[in-house]
């Protein structure tokens, strides 16, 4: 965990509105979990003030680019443009000067190898199950359920196909793969693998019909959330969500940057999770 | 920091940044705003804890807090609004989980603390007194009052008297109080909480502000207003600690948007002993040592050879 | 204007953005701020004067008035210091040079002013109830009483409700009065105005700032501190807005940091009925041209047919 | 007078911290004047908040890109790089889009034509003497005397000799030109030609010198002042400079955005303008 003030490599559009930034980053995928995110400062200069909180898609690395120099090892985002902070840095080139805080947070448990594992991206919450994906595959059969309103919030399958992952594509209006929810795939699946385990990111609604379908089923459930954040590090509580048995007694607050952004679905209070979000404009992915 | 267009020629030895506040010696001028920094662990990782002249802690209470509902905060123009409602975990474990750690760093603690009844502060205050590794406390009037209705404390020059009297009886260590700047004359809580014993001020808290989402039509935290910190404000509290300093003989200790070493010089220039930053650590978890870094090159250029030189140097 | 993901369907008319306030009809509830936009003339080659909902001119006195030394103004972050010191030039330089101008404009023309005593203001009020030209008044209470040792008329309630009564005994037109945010609690000025007779509130004026020039170690401005505006100070001002929205039964008009479209619908949304254009004017001299589109856009997008819909309509 | 929102079409650096910048502005040069300047938006979003005034170095234009197009209008700033705003300017490039405001102010009156005209001009204070030079060279000689700290600031000569324009080069530390204070040599000047008219722009202090020197030699004197500006337009009352006669009881402020920025040296009231400065950190040219 460092403050990396380091640059980008590249930065594109993948499909409108979502792009994909490499960002130099020496020595950070050997400390990086599936699940963490880091805080990304766009410039030194404001705006925006805040930095933003961004899932790791992966870490990786790029030869050199002259004999004898280490390889460029870096982590990359996926991300949706939504504001001002994510406008700016859709603007930024190959060389710009930014910084990256991380990896930050408790990422996913991998749980039992050999165990089906479902994975259930809505939009650009596929991002955290990709370094998931990845190290889940050796050891386990692992599908990935992808869901989002159009064909274009359906993102980086072909990468997850690749790791020998059997995924199962549903959008709202039918403009890619099967016409529906993401929910539905997944009750079919869990009738079909009653004893998997399930890895949800996505929009707030989603999680909320994840937790009930897989409470039904009885399957262990582990949640990526967003929250707003100021820190990312546990100091400003700002990013807080409700536990089990949270109540104004006995106050049960959990810090979603340090202990999440995952979390084991039975830590959390999903009584009142859509009226209270972290996040006050409700999901945007 | 605009590098002055003029030459400049450095003087040889490193400049003297030790402060002394209310008995507590700093190695320099620079310290956190409270809630802004945690318990100081969070930030080691970013940060040597031994280079910086004080921590200062969450607010703390005599039960567990458990705060506002969410969103709790909002980023604006240069700024941002927060109501945590000052969740914190309360002295019992405060003192069992977190203190352990600091005993540890050779950097004075200051533990900032509020109450919701002048028993409660006193109570506090108390305990408080009995821990060696606390060297000071600072109070945090900006605190509704419940048994008056839920005026603020640091509002009303009476009360806030009334207030630091029951905690400067009840402590036995130095006192900072912390003023609220939601106020029409700040002047008139800074004599009273220095003629009710306080050691030293510090000031600003935050600025009582609200936004709204317009697609929602909803306000953008849940406890609909929340306070405004960040480099908007710093006009502001530049003003209060300006006025502050004239007002009392207490030092100062001024707060409000310091981002950048540039920033901390102006409240020292006029008049504040040291500083505490806030929202820049969470921009730059590491601003802290930036900013110590910043004005010890500022005084070299300046040929300061002591930081007390500067402080309250306000040319008018 | 983030626009909002989701779909809309724009509704078939134009939506009627007219309010009234005072008594004194606008086309659209968009109006500049006094002091950042002269006398209407200097924006003519910029702006559509018949596009905005009023013109509000520079600060009134009875005599003309110097002003402050300079530097007067100095850029702050995300926001600008200013003392200018209410440099007019009086009544009658200004009904002799200034209104015909705007005599030809079909824009309702709100004139600003302020005393430094109670006859001062009532002599400007009895002056100004004479001329036809004249839809409305705006009284600043921001400035010193002479006579009281200089404390601030609008930042005492009693001071204040004396001066609006004066000036509503004097006066024959809509009388405005427009509040000063440095005070602990705007609701008991803003009821004081209402009950001495104010047909409306504006709010806010600029809050007390300082900055300092940290080489030369003088103040920015000459006047040491000045009022600070600009998009720094909203969070502030939507506050204190929406306080006396509850506060009072009059019109509010919403007045700081106000640069897009989008903040100015944060102000309607909390309940003003209008608002005020400041220092926006300085950054694009089109920008009341465009606020008045954009609320236009938005009505067209959230299917509001009538502007009146909007205000208030704050989701708690 | 117009808010061009437009182009950048160049900008460079010229000489060590200044630059040269081309702006996209069709009819522009129609109504500008020698004298006049322009409030600059850097960008659309902060920072900074206010615009940064300039004067006007010349206007042009160039060929257009296609056949039948119009030849490409433009107005020409040259800048020293001093705070935050002209070093966010040094970063744009072609085709960024930025806003102009102008032909702003009351430019130099061009006085008596066959007349000796000398300009003075300090540093970055020749900006505004260029298209006065280009004016004035057909029915008047013409003689620029340029004063500057070091060589590197000495700024566009070759461009005035190239409109036949006699230049007279001094440097502080005599590393181009001759050494010494360009006043030194506006005395000799006026010496040799006592009936000439002067026009200055530069540094307080030496326009106080200038003004010294003409008032003892009794000639005309026209100066460009600066002053922290807002609005740029009449409206904020932030850029007085106190005027002839000037009195707390008698005001005789005057609005350099407006009645300036030149003024004729017996319109202003020159007792404390270095004591009292439109600009608080003192003149940075
Ligand atoms: C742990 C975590 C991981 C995330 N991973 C990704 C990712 O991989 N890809 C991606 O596109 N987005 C991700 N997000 C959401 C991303 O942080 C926001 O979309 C982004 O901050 C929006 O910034 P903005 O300035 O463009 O939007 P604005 O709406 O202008 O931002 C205004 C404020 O709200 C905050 N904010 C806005 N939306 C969100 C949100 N959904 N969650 C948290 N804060 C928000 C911003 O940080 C900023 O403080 C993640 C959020 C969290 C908490
Ligand atoms: C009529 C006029 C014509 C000018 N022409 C030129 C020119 O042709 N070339 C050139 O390089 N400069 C010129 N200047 C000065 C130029 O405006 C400033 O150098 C510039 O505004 C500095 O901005 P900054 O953000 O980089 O500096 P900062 O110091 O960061 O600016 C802070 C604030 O002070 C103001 N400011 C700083 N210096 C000056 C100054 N000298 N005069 C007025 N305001 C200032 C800025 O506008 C800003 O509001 C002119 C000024 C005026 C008034
Ligand atoms: C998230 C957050 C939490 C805060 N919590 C406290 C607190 O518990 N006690 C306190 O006295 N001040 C608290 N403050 C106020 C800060 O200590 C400081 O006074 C204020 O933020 C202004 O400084 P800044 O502009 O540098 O942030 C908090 C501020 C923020 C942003
Ligand atoms: C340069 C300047 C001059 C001002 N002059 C006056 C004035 O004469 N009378 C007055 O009531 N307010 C005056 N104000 C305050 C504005 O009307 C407005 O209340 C304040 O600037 C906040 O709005 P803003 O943030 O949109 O600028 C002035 C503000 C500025 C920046
Ligand atoms: S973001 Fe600050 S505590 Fe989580
Ligand atoms: S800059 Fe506003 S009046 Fe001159």
């Amino acid at each position: 965990m460092r403050n990396y003030k380091t640059i980008v490599l590249s930065n594109q559009e993948i499909s409108p509105g979502y792009c994909r930034m490499r960002i130099l980053a020496p020595g950070f995928g050997a400390t990086a979990r599936s699940g963490q995110f880091i805080m990304f400062r766009v410039q030194r200069s404001l705006p925006p003030l805040l930095r933003r909180p961004f899932g790791i898609f992966r870490t990786g690395s790029l030869p050199p680019d002259c004999e004898g120099q280490p390889p460029k090892e870096y982590v990359e985002i996926l991300y949706k443009v939504v504001g001002e902070g994510t406008s700016l840095m859709r603007r930024l080139h190959e060389g710009d000067r930014v910084e990256v805080l991380g990896p930050l947070g408790r990422g996913f448990d991998e749980g039992p190898s050999g165990e089906e594992k479902i994975l259930v991206g809505g939009g650009i919450g596929l991002v955290p199950l990709y370094m998931l994906a990845r190290s889940l595959v050796g050891a386990s059969p692992v599908r990935l359920l992808m869901g989002g309103r159009t064909r274009d919030d359906i993102l980086a399958v072909t990468e997850f196909e690749r790791l020998g992952v059997q995924t199962y594509v549903s959008t709202d209006d039918g403009s890619l793969g099967e016409e529906g929810l993401v929910t539905e795939v997944l009750k079919r699946k869990l009738a079909k693998y009653p004893g998997a385990g399930v890895y949800a990111c996505g929009p707030m609604p989603m999680l909320e019909a994840v937790q009930k379908i897989c409470a039904a089923h009885k399957v262990p459930l582990q949640v990526s959330l967003e929250a707003l954040m100021a820190c990312g590090v546990g100091a400003c509580l700002g990013c807080v969500v409700k536990g089990k048995g949270h109540s104004e007694e006995t106050p049960r607050y959990l810090c979603t940057c340090k202990e999440g952004p995952v979390f084991r679905a039975e830590q959390l209070d999903w009584s009142k999770m859509g009226e209270e979000p972290g996040y006050c404009e409700g999901c945007k992915s | 920091m605009n590098n002055g267009q003029r030459q400049t020629k450095p003087s040889e030895r490193r400049p003297s940044l030790a402060v002394e506040i209310a008995g507590i010696r700093m190695k320099n001028p620079v310290m956190p705003a409270s809630g802004t920094f945690g318990y100081g662990e969070e930030f080691a990782p970013f940060l040597d804890l031994e280079g910086i002249g004080a921590i200062v802690t969450k607010g703390l209470s005599l039960r567990p807090k458990a705060g506002n509902p969410t969103p709790r905060i909002a980023e604006t123009v240069s700024g941002m609004l927060n109501a945590i409602g000052l969740q914190n975990v309360g002295v019992d474990a405060f003192v069992k989980h977190k203190l352990p750690y600091l005993r540890e760093i050779n950097t004075p603690v200051i533990v900032n603390f509020f109450g919701n009844t002048l028993e409660e502060y006193a109570e506090v205050a108390r305990r408080l007194s009995d821990i060696p590794e606390v060297a000071g406390v600072e109070l945090n009037i900006s605190c509704p009052n419940v048994k008056q209705g839920g005026i603020v404390f640091g509002t009303d020059p009476r009360a806030a008297a009334e207030v630091v009297k029951e905690v400067r009886r009840a402590l036995a260590k130095p006192l900072i109080v912390k003023l609220s700047p939601n106020v029409t004359d700040i002047t008139v809580i800074a004599r009273a909480a220095e003629e009710a014993g306080a050691d030293a001020i510090s000031c600003i808290n935050t600025l009582t502000g609200m936004a709204v989402d317009i697609r929602t039509r909803r306000p953008r935290i849940a406890n609909r207003t929340g306070g405004l910190s960040g480099p908007a404000i710093r006009p502001v509290a530049v003003r209060m600690v300006h006025q502050v300093v004239q007002a009392v003989k207490i030092p100062v200790i001024g707060i409000g948007g310091i981002m950048t070493a540039a920033d901390a010089l102006e409240f020292l220039i006029v008049g504040a002993t040291a500083v505490q930053v806030g929202t820049a650590n969470f921009v730059d978890p590491g601003a802290m040592g930036e900013i110590v870094a910043g004005i010890e090159r500022f005084c070299v250029e300046e040929n300061i050879g002591d930081i007390r030189e500067l402080i309250g140097s306000l040319k008018l």
